[in-house]
Parts: structure tokens; C-alpha cells; sequence
């Protein structure tokens, strides 16, 4: 069975799918990633789809399963680089990958992922400033 | 509604494993792509086939997929025939309800699958298994 | 019946489950830290599933449970070291642990816990602000 | 579909309090492990055994999960029967819909216990009582 490498970047992991998965190899990446989050203590998971050719209902579940599984292990998936034809068919299919998040390529994901964590933490500091504002 | 005639040699692929799952999807796009479907038709018909092969193998418990260049006389398509000796499918309705599975699925393979393709003929009889015809024209 | 301890630290009350507790166990969990959110007025629990190899719908619903009734009595619950494993059959089982807090290990959830409490005062600034404004 | 050879003498634990939920936890894991499934396929199957031992003893009234070790010529695995003189489940298509319930639970037993294992296998009859058998095979 192949594997599906999982890269370390700064405090992101970033997967990148090059091969027409097997279910198996998909249910492997799934668990993967959730050692991967609990052992580096990311906070991040960008998934890029740019080379797969299609999306069917089991890969499907797997993104939303990846999200979901990270979203408890407090990190952000964001899946960039579905193909158009991809999304078409996928709403075609039925599938509507509910709470996943999406990007166009991989720099905009982590700039999704940067500001979701910036509004977690920085929410005290957002309030100092309206404060300031406001008393003024 | 099955119609056109077959050309050539249909290519046979057994499904008996989840690399076989993987090799109906390459067999079904290199074929799309020599009868010069469109991009989203190839990816459409690739994920149909996708979701029956899948099928085959997990409720069929195995089977094989029949793939062919077929003509109208206007178009050319791709003609596909899942068949499998499995246990049948009692309750079809309920089977081409999106959302309804008795596996771990998410119910959306038959009923995705027939709204990806131009044309979707089943026949299935309890304890004798299943066959399922899909095929998709180049526009 | 065993009884799950819950410590004291600081402003915190840590539970740290250490046994496959039974449901009996699970719902006196739960009163047993209602109890000692009002007796000590704590404003922050955490729970360390660190040793937990399962966490079925029950308890999946136990936790969910103890981060409401957290927040009723104005106390932030996370919930902290879960395992790989058990983040994937907790998503397949189809439980999504709705409203609950996550992090990695204790020192995560406390830090969580401190920036969720500067938050929160600050917001009370900002709305004493917003009065004055409306009535000068 | 429930296929393959039982290996060695089953254990059965009877289920008739909340500590025997527990057990049956335990000896589903102990199990598993002498096996040698996966970590994870330790957890789903030891989650879903969870599940109906608690279904067992809640609305069946009580009953037994016995746990034995089988094998279909490629792979070893875990086959857990649960049975109870209970009731039964007059709608199994109801009981199966995540979310319901006729207790106080959240709905999620039955059908995230079948997502969770290879195989699932209920027989029930109102009056009679309910028999699920599941298995979980190695990779
Ligand atoms: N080849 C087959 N043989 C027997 N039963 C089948 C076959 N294909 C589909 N089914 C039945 O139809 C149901 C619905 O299938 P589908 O819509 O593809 O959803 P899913 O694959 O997610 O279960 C399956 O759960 C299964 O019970
Ligand atoms: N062994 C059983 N005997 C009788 N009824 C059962 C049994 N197991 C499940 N049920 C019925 O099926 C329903 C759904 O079960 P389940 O999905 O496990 O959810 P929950 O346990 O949260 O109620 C139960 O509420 C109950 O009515």
C-alpha cells in the first residue's frame, strides 16, 4: 500500500496528494495526520488536491473526516486546490463537504489557517484596542 | 435506456481488491479520453465508475467492470457494465435514496452515480447479484 | 462504585480520569464537579483524557454535559490529551463533541483557559463603555 | 455478511450491570490485542462493543456479548456476538437514523457502532429479543 507524505511546515502540516489513492491508502492518511497533530502540536492541516482528478464520495468523507478529527484535536483543516470539474461533480454527486473549509492554492490556505488563529488568541487584544476607541 | 453499438474489444477489469477500485478509474478515464469526452464529462464518468466499483467490491463481495467505446451514429461514448454474483439488492427505492446505506457509506454511490451519467440501466435479483450499466456521450 | 478525584490548582479544577469508569461513575463525575465549581468558584476546569483508550457516546456525552454546565456556572471547560485513536472513532461513532474545548496537554488548556478570562473581562470593559456613551 | 472460521473456545460475559459494560470493554481489548489489530481498529472496535453492551443491558434488559477470535484464510479478526431477550427493535430503519432515540441517549449507538466495524449483522424480533453479531478484521 503506498503512503501519503505528511510535511512539517513552521507550525502547519501540509499534505499533498499526488497519487490516485486506494481507500486504504486514504484511511491510513487519516490516521496519520491524527498522530501527526497530537505529536507535533500543530495547529494547522492544509490538504492540496491540486493533482487529483476526482473527488468521489469516499475521499469526500475522508476530507470531512480529516477536518473533523482535527477540529477535536484542537487544529484547522483547509483543502486547497480542487480542480473545477472536481467541484462540479461533486455537487452533482450529492456531496456538499460540510465544515470543510477550502482555499484557492496553498499560500492562501496558510494565510486562512494564520488568521483563525490570530482571532482565537488575539481577541483580548482586539477588545484593549476598541476600548481605547471608544473612551477616547 | 441502453443504445449504440459497441466498438472494439471491450477491456475487462476484475474487482476483487482496492487496487482493483483503482484500476476501474484508470481504465474508465484513459478510455474517456480516447473518445474525446469533455474534461468535466471524464471527470464525471470516472467518479460514477468510482462509486460502483466500489460497490461491487464491498457489497457485491466482488466482480468485475466491462469497459467499452460505444457510437450512436451522432456521438461516441463510454459504456460500462458493473456486474457482480453478490447478494442482490432487495429494496431498490430505498437504495437510490441519497443517504440510505446498510454499509458505513454515505448512501450517495447509486444515486450519485446515476445523476453523473447519461444513461443507468440496473438489474439485480436477491441471491443471484447485480448489474449495472451506466454510459456517458460525448456532447 | 470508583470515584473519579478532582484536584484544586490555582483558579483551575483538574480531573484527570484514570480508569475505564463505568457509567455510574461518569454521571458522578459530573455532579461531584457542579459541587466544586460553586464551592470553590473556579473559573476554569480541565479534563485529562490522556488515559482514557476509549471515549464512547456516553461519555462523549458526559463531557459535552460538563462543558454546559461549566458555562452556567461561569467556568470554561477543556478538555485535554486525547488520543490519536480515539479522536478518529469519536468522529466515525458521529459524535462531534459540539461546544467542547480542546487542547493538547494540561499546559495548553491553562493557557486557554487565562486567554479566554482576559477576554472575557475585557469585553465586560467594553460594554460598561458602550453604557456610558448611550447615556452621556 | 458474517463469513470465516471461528478459532478457540469463545468468552462470554454476561451483561447485567454497568460494571459488567465495563468488562466486556476489557475483554473486547484484551482480545483485539491477542489478535494484534491496529491501535485504531483496537479503538473502533472496542468503542462500538461499548455501544451494544450498553444497548444490551439498557433496553434489552440484560444479556451476554460473547467475544471470539476468528479467521477467513487471509486475515484474523474479532467476532463479538450481543444478545438479549429484550423486546426487540420494531423498526430497525428508525433505530438506525443517527439521532434517534427512545431513551435518553443521543442516538448513535447502533448506527455509529455499524460505521465503526467491517461487519454488522442484527436479527431482531418484537417480543423476542435482539442478536447482533460484529466483526472487525485485521488489515
Ligand atoms: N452491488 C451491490 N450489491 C448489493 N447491494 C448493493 C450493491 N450496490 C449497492 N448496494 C446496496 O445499496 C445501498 C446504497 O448504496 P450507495 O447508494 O452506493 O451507498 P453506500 O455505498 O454509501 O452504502 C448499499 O448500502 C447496499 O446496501
Ligand atoms: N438491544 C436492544 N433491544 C431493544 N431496543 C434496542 C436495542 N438496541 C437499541 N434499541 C433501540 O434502538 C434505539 C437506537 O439505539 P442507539 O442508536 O444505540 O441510540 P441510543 O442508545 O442513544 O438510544 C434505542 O433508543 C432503542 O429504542
Amino acid at each position: 500500500m503506498e503512503r501519503v507524505p505528511i510535511l512539517k511546515i513552521g507550525d502547519i502540516l501540509l499534505v499533498s496528494i499526488q497519487v490516485d489513492m486506494s481507500d486504504q491508502t486514504a484511511i491510513q492518511l487519516q490516521e496519520d495526520l491524527a498522530e501527526r497533530i497530537v505529536a507535533t502540536g500543530c495547529h494547522g492541516v492544509i490538504i492540496d488536491i491540486t493533482a487529483l482528478d476526482i473527488v468521489d464520495s469516499f475521499v469526500g468523507r475522508m476530507l470531512s473526516t480529516i477536518a473533523s478529527i482535527s477540529k477535536v484535536l484542537d487544529a484547522e483543516t483547509v483543502v486547497v486546490g480542487m480542480r473545477p470539474a472536481v467541484a462540479i461533480t461533486l455537487v452533482e454527486l450529492g456531496l456538499s463537504l460540510n465544515g470543510i473549509r477550502t482555499a484557492l492554492n496553498v499560500e492562501r490556505g496558510m494565510e486562512l489557517i494564520a488568521a483563525s488563529r490570530i482571532d482565537e488568541w488575539d481577541e483580548a487584544d482586539l477588545d484593549e484596542n476598541a476600548e481605547t476607541t471608544a473612551t477616547s | 435506456m441502453t443504445t449504440g453499438v459497441d466498438l472494439g474489444v471491450p477491456a475487462t477489469q476484475a474487482i476483487s481488491s482496492d487496487e482493483d477500485v483503482v484500476r476501474v478509474r484508470q481504465l474508465v478515464r484513459t478510455t474517456a479520453v480516447a473518445v474525446k469526452l469533455s474534461l468535466v464529462d471524464q471527470t464525471k464518468l470516472v467518479t460514477a465508475a468510482s462509486e460502483l466499483a466500489r460497490n461491487t467490491l464491498i457489497y457485491g463481495g466482488g466482480g468485475s467492470a466491462e469497459v467499452a467505446t460505444v457510437e450512436d451514429g451522432r456521438r461516441r461514448g463510454v459504456r460500462i457494465v458493473f456486474a457482480d454474483q453478490g447478494p442482490g439488492i432487495p429494496d431498490l427505492d430505498q437504495a437510490f435514496t441519497d443517504g440510505f446505506t446498510t454499509g458505513g457509506g454515505l448512501g450517495l454511490g447509486l444515486s450519485g452515480a446515476r445523476r453523473l451519467v447519461d444513461d443507468f440501466d440496473i438489474w439485480t435479483a436477491v441471491g443471484e447479484g447485480t448489474r449495472i450499466t451506466i454510459t456517458k456521450w460525448s456532447r
